[in-house]
């Protein structure tokens, strides 16, 4: 598979998602300088990592959407290219209007990293094909602005199109309405795109890949990926 | 001739935190009255924090030295080897003033500070730690310093990418009105690619990089080194605004210059910003150093000279450039978007001359700056004695169960959830061992090695008896490592005290250093960095003696380390070390019955190390499914802080005869661990027997309560719940 | 000359900083708060003299930056 | 009755986020600005009718939480 990760000025998780690409796919994916304007030759996913793009000033994801490279990411989308945005890649996603909606500050004004269980909402995407479809996965999340909001209109049109596609849940796999973790609207843990090409969500899988420091219920979405791929 | 605005007065002199016979020192020393200017930078250089003049003559007393140490004290971290051609750096240091007056920028910019402590030695952060002291959770003002605190701490290293591991955090009145902020930093460079502060070569570029200057923290070092009081409200501007973006763009620019071979020597620009950086080039390397400031980029208008020099406006460095090196470092600065400039150059006068718009408003003696700041040999005097306590002398009305539910809900036992999930602490996806055990465990690279770090000491022993509190201080430290199956290497600390003008506290001072220093030599755990922070007072009432210990152990295959989580049910608890149930200074005698007195645990350091060696060769045998180290709160706390991690509870034995029942439970006797294994028969009790280390089975594992004879059950779950509840509804104002 | 943009969340828009800052209020004791909404105050210094065109170029880094206009609205005021 | 409270660091003090800003507009080809600093703006709603006892109880909320007066200051104005 060839895959690009962008890695803008304060972009702390692209070596975790790095790693995880080359442990499930064995290939090291390109790491691309923000002021590029290009994507790499044949790029068939575009990784936009977690981290604190400029320091998260202004508003999180605001200003590295507006970055050079981001013409190429958002011309890769329209032609069916595949991007995943983690975390700040996902608030970066909703600035750049690759994703509707907008991520604001935790309900509880507190960054919070730790384990979170999503529900697994459709198997039909090129992100989740591996996953079992309902399955509740443990996946941390280590964030303070991951509580997603959109207008009604928005949402309904998500839900309605089945656009959501992980969902913060409780033990017993129920949604998340109490809002513990970050106050998202319909405890909306990821979104893709109409055409299911663009996956953004605020948990990292990246971190859940490897047996030795923890649950490895990441691992399906990147070998959902190397398959997808693959047969590319 | 030097330009002298305005004029030095004896006032003028005293708010630069200088004695009248130091100022005598000045200008018997240069022969002249110092210009404003200079009398700036004495005061930065000749205050405590930067001279260490209170502490220096007993600092010399700590062992440095093992075959691993690759740099010890005097540079800005420690290094020690850990095989495979990589080395560990790693330090300590305190924010404590500042974190007072503002939380949230002085916890943030502590963390900063340390940061670049390590990565100017050309290492990578890997982890971040902290040491956390505030006061009674009662005091109008704690709520408020925890939240700042651990919001600033999060923020910093949250953005700048590290992942913050461990840490402790603790509650005494005595840290009201100076709470401690200590932050540890850890890297990894490779062993034969560490940069040092010292400059070489005459003529040379030295260069500024990162942010611009501007006013902030002026004063800020010599704040550190003052007593608070009815005047530190009018301090406030003094302090810093940290930008962990900046920091982070700093780490990544500075990496690639190093990488490319551009730098002959580099120093953060920290406490005393340019003056202390430049001087320690400079003197380090036995050469003079020349500044312009007329090239300082600066963030604000009008700037003096004055002020450039005692700036400590965050995420700075000074470096000296390799000959025809600076466009190519430039370069890769401008990549990343920070500001390069020239600013002066090395010199072979051994003077440090400072020029502003044409004129000299500096001009000193470089060595003499540093190696003549005043040292002084302070009275001190030893803290009294205390006798041990006798369990049988105590009326208790608790029961057994009602005492530890008691400890595990108060604010030094609860769980500290709260604050370290608003770390990042999985970042870089290295995290084996994550915050709650015993110690961190973070993977090297890609592995097998890792290493394992820890942040410990117990102020209450250290007030009662500073020798045996320090020793004790470093034996836990090094005990939480060998638990997580580490061998313990080196550490850094950090010496929180009052005003060692006091011989009472002076006393503390030595005597604790004497303590740590025991230790260190016995345990072949030498000290390779560290900080102190004197004058911790209010109102002329003193912190708790607290000398911060960092322990950084290496495990050569991470696959074998072990939680303290129980791990099945139906297996042997086994108890490692000697109990005789010693209460005084206990967590159970403080927290129940309302005392801190009597003599703390002695510290057995041949002991510590045996049984220590013994525990680190069942995990590396692969031997044990679960250890923990027994410290304060005692071994019934310990067992259940192993229940707690796992849900699996435990049914426990009586207390062998000779030990009373309070003492055997809630006894904080020293060189101790639980262990678990499945089968005891699998020759643990005869190794333990042949090596000369007590062993005992004190209990199985199993159901989800814990059960003592005699006594009512305590559910897992309801141990639980009291131990998770107690910081969250405290804070439960959330946003103060 | 010299400027300020205050970016506001529109009205529909839910403010968690805002609601936190109301209970926060309670909890310390200061009454009679309705309802708070947190937004951003930008100070700025333009080099330009002509107001017209400083406005051209205020709102030029409003809709390209400063604001989210899919939650926030927008205001430009002149200080001098 | 309404109140807006600016929240603005004090000039001496270091701004990263209009730092950031500055350099945004600048490579997004907005040109003519000097420099940006960024503050908060709290629109309040107040139960209060009476305009001394509404910015008493302003003043109250700055001091105890919306203002850090160790870094930042703060100013009252009422709307209408
Ligand atoms: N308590 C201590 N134990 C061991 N080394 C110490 C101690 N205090 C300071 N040092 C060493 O003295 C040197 C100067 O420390 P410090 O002034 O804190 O550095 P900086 O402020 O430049 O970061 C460092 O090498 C530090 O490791
Ligand atoms: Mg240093």
């Amino acid at each position: 598979m060839k895959a690009a990760v962008i890695v803008f000025p304060g972009s702390n998780r692209e070596g975790d998602v790095a790693r995880a690409l080359k442990a499930v796919s064995g290939h090291s994916p390109a790491m691309v300088w923000h002021a590029e304007t290009a994507l790499p030759a044949g790029t068939d996913l575009v990784v936009l990592p977690g981290g604190f793009s400029y320091g998260d000033y202004l508003r999180c994801g605001a200003i590295a959407a507006r970055a050079g490279i981001m013409d190429a990411v958002r011309a890769h989308a329209a032609r069916g290219g595949l991007v995943l945005g983690i975390c700040n890649g996902f608030q970066i996603l909703c600035e750049s209007g690759l994703l509707p909606g907008v991520l604001v500050r935790n309900a509880r004004l507190r960054f919070i990293c730790r384990e979170a269980l999503l529900r697994v909402e459709r198997i039909d995407t090129p992100y989740t094909r591996k996953y079992a479809k309902g399955a509740v996965i443990r996946i941390p999340v280590a964030h303070g602005e991951g509580n997603y909001t959109a207008d009604a209109e928005t949402l309904r049109r998500l839900e309605g199109e089945g656009r959501v596609i992980f969902r913060y849940v409780t033990t017993a796999g129920q949604r998340d309405d109490e809002q513990v973790l970050n106050g998202a609207a319909n405890s909306i843990a990821g979104i893709a795109s109409e055409k299911l090409n663009v996956l953004g969500l605020m948990p990292h899988p990246e971190n859940h890949v490897d047996p030795l420091v923890g649950p490895t219920d990441g691992r399906p979405l990147f070998e959902s990926l190397a398959g997808v791929l693959e047969r590319a | 001739m030097i330009p002298n605005e305005p004029k030095i007065t004896p006032e003028l002199v005293a708010e630069h935190g200088l004695k009248p016979d130091e100022y005598e020192r000045i200008l018997k020393l240069i022969g002249r009255e110092p210009s404003f200017t200079e009398l700036g930078i004495f005061s930065a250089m000749w205050n405590e924090h930067c001279s260490y003049k209170s502490s220096r003559l007993h600092l010399k007393g700590l062992p440095t030295k093992a075959p691993w140490v690759i740099q010890g004290p005097g540079e800005n971290a420690g290094v020690i080897d850990i095989g495979n051609g990589l080395a560990a750096v790693f330090k300590m240091e305190s924010h404590n003033h500042p974190s007072y007056i503002e939380p949230h920028q002085g916890a943030g910019t502590g963390v900063g500070g340390i940061l670049r402590d390590v990565f100017t030695m050309g290492a990578r952060p890997i982890a971040a730690l902290n040491a956390l002291r505030f006061g009674d959770p009662t005091h109008p003002r704690t709520r408020h310093l925890v939240a700042g605190v651990v919001s600033g701490i999060g923020g910093y290293g949250n953005s700048f990418g590290v992942p913050t591991v461990g840490g402790l955090v603790g509650f005494h009145t005595r840290y009201d009105g100076n709470c401690l902020v200590n932050a540890m930093a850890v890297g990894l460079a490779e062993a034969d690619k560490i940069f040092y502060a010292a400059a070489t070569g005459v003529g040379l570029p030295v260069v500024y990089l990162g942010s611009k200057t501007g006013r902030d923290g002026i004063h800020g070092a010599t704040m550190a080194s003052a007593e608070f009081g009815e005047g530190a409200e009018e301090k406030r501007p003094t302090v810093q605004v940290g930008d962990p973006f900046a920091e982070k763009l700093l780490l990544e620019a500075c990496l690639e210059i190093m990488e490319a071979g551009c730098v002959v020597s580099i120093q953060d620009m920290g406490a005393a910003g340019l003056t202390c950086s430049a001087v320690e080039m400079g003197a380090k390397g036995d050469l003079g150093i020349e500044l312009n400031l007329d090239n300082v980029p600066c963030r604000e208008a009008g700037m003096s000279a004055y002020e450039m020099m005692l700036s400590e406006s965050q995420e700075r460095m000074l470096m000296v450039i390799a000959p025809g090196k600076e466009d190519e470092a430039e370069a890769i600065f401008r990549k990343w978007g920070l500001d390069f400039a020239i600013v002066g150059y090395t010199t072979d006068t051994l003077r440090f001359v400072v020029k502003h718009k044409g004129e000299t408003v500096a001009d000193l003696p470089i060595k003499e700056l540093g190696d003549e700041a005043p040292l002084y040999d302070r009275p001190w005097v030893e803290t009294p004695k205390q006798a041990p306590i006798d369990p049988a002398s105590l009326e208790v009305n608790h029961t057994i169960p009602g005492i530890l539910e008691r400890l595990i809900g108060s604010p030094d036992f609860a769980s500290k959830r709260w604050i370290w999930e608003q770390y990042d602490h999985l970042i870089l996806n290295n995290t084996v061992q994550r915050p709650g055990g015993d110690a961190a465990v973070v993977r090297v690279n890609e592995g097998p090695k890792a290493l394992a770090m820890t942040t410990d000491v117990t102020p209450r022993y250290c007030e009662a008896d500073p020798f045996e509190g320090g020793k004790q201080a470093v034996a836990e430290a090094w005990r939480n490592l060998v638990a997580v199956g580490a061998k313990p290497l080196a550490l850094t600390d950090n010496l929180n005290f009052g005003n060692p003008e006091k011989p009472e506290i002076m006393g503390q001072l030595v005597g604790c250093l004497k303590g740590i220093a025991e230790a260190a030599k016995a345990l072949d755990f030498p000290v390779v960095s560290g900080n102190v922070s004197l004058y911790n007072e209010t109102f002329g009432r003193a912190i708790l003696p607290t000398p911060t210990i960092g322990g950084v152990g290496v495990l050569d295959d991470v696959s074998k380390t072990i939680s303290l989580a129980f791990e099945n049910a139906g297996e042997a608890i086994l108890l490692i070390g000697e109990t005789k149930g010693w209460l005084g200074q206990s967590a159970f005698l403080a927290e129940i019955l309302d005392r801190e007195d009597g003599a703390p645990p002695p510290v057995d350091l041949a002991a510590e190390r045996r049984n220590g060696d013994f525990v680190r060769s069942l995990i590396e045998e692969g031997l044990v499914t679960a250890v923990h180290d027994v410290s304060d709160g005692g071994l019934l706390v310990a067992i259940a802080e192993m229940a707690l991690a796992s849900g699996i509870g435990a049914n426990l034995l009586a207390p062998p005869a000779g030990v009373s029942p309070l003492g055997w439970w809630f006894g904080e006797d020293q060189a101790r661990y639980v262990i678990t294994c499945g089968n005891p028969k699998n020759g643990i009790l005869k190794r333990a027997e042949e090596a000369g280390v007590p062993i005992q089975k004190i209990g199985a594992t199993g159901g989800d309560r814990i059960t003592v004879p005699g006594e009512r059950p305590m559910p897992v779950d309801a141990l639980r719940e009291r131990n998770e509840a107690w910081l969250p509804i405290y804070m439960g104002a959330g946003l103060i | 000359m010299k400027a300020r943009v205050l970016v506001t969340l529109k009205t529909a828009v839910l403010d968690p900083q805002g609601k936190a800052i109301e209970g926060a209020l309670r909890s310390l004791g200061v009454h009679g708060i309705g309802s708070v909404r947190q937004g951003k105050v930008f100070d700025i210094e333009l080099d330009q003299t002509d107001q017209t065109k400083a406005e051209a170029t205020l709102k030029d880094a409003c809709e390209k930056l400063l604001a989210n206009t899919v939650i926030e609205s927008y205001r430009i005021e002149f200080v001098s």
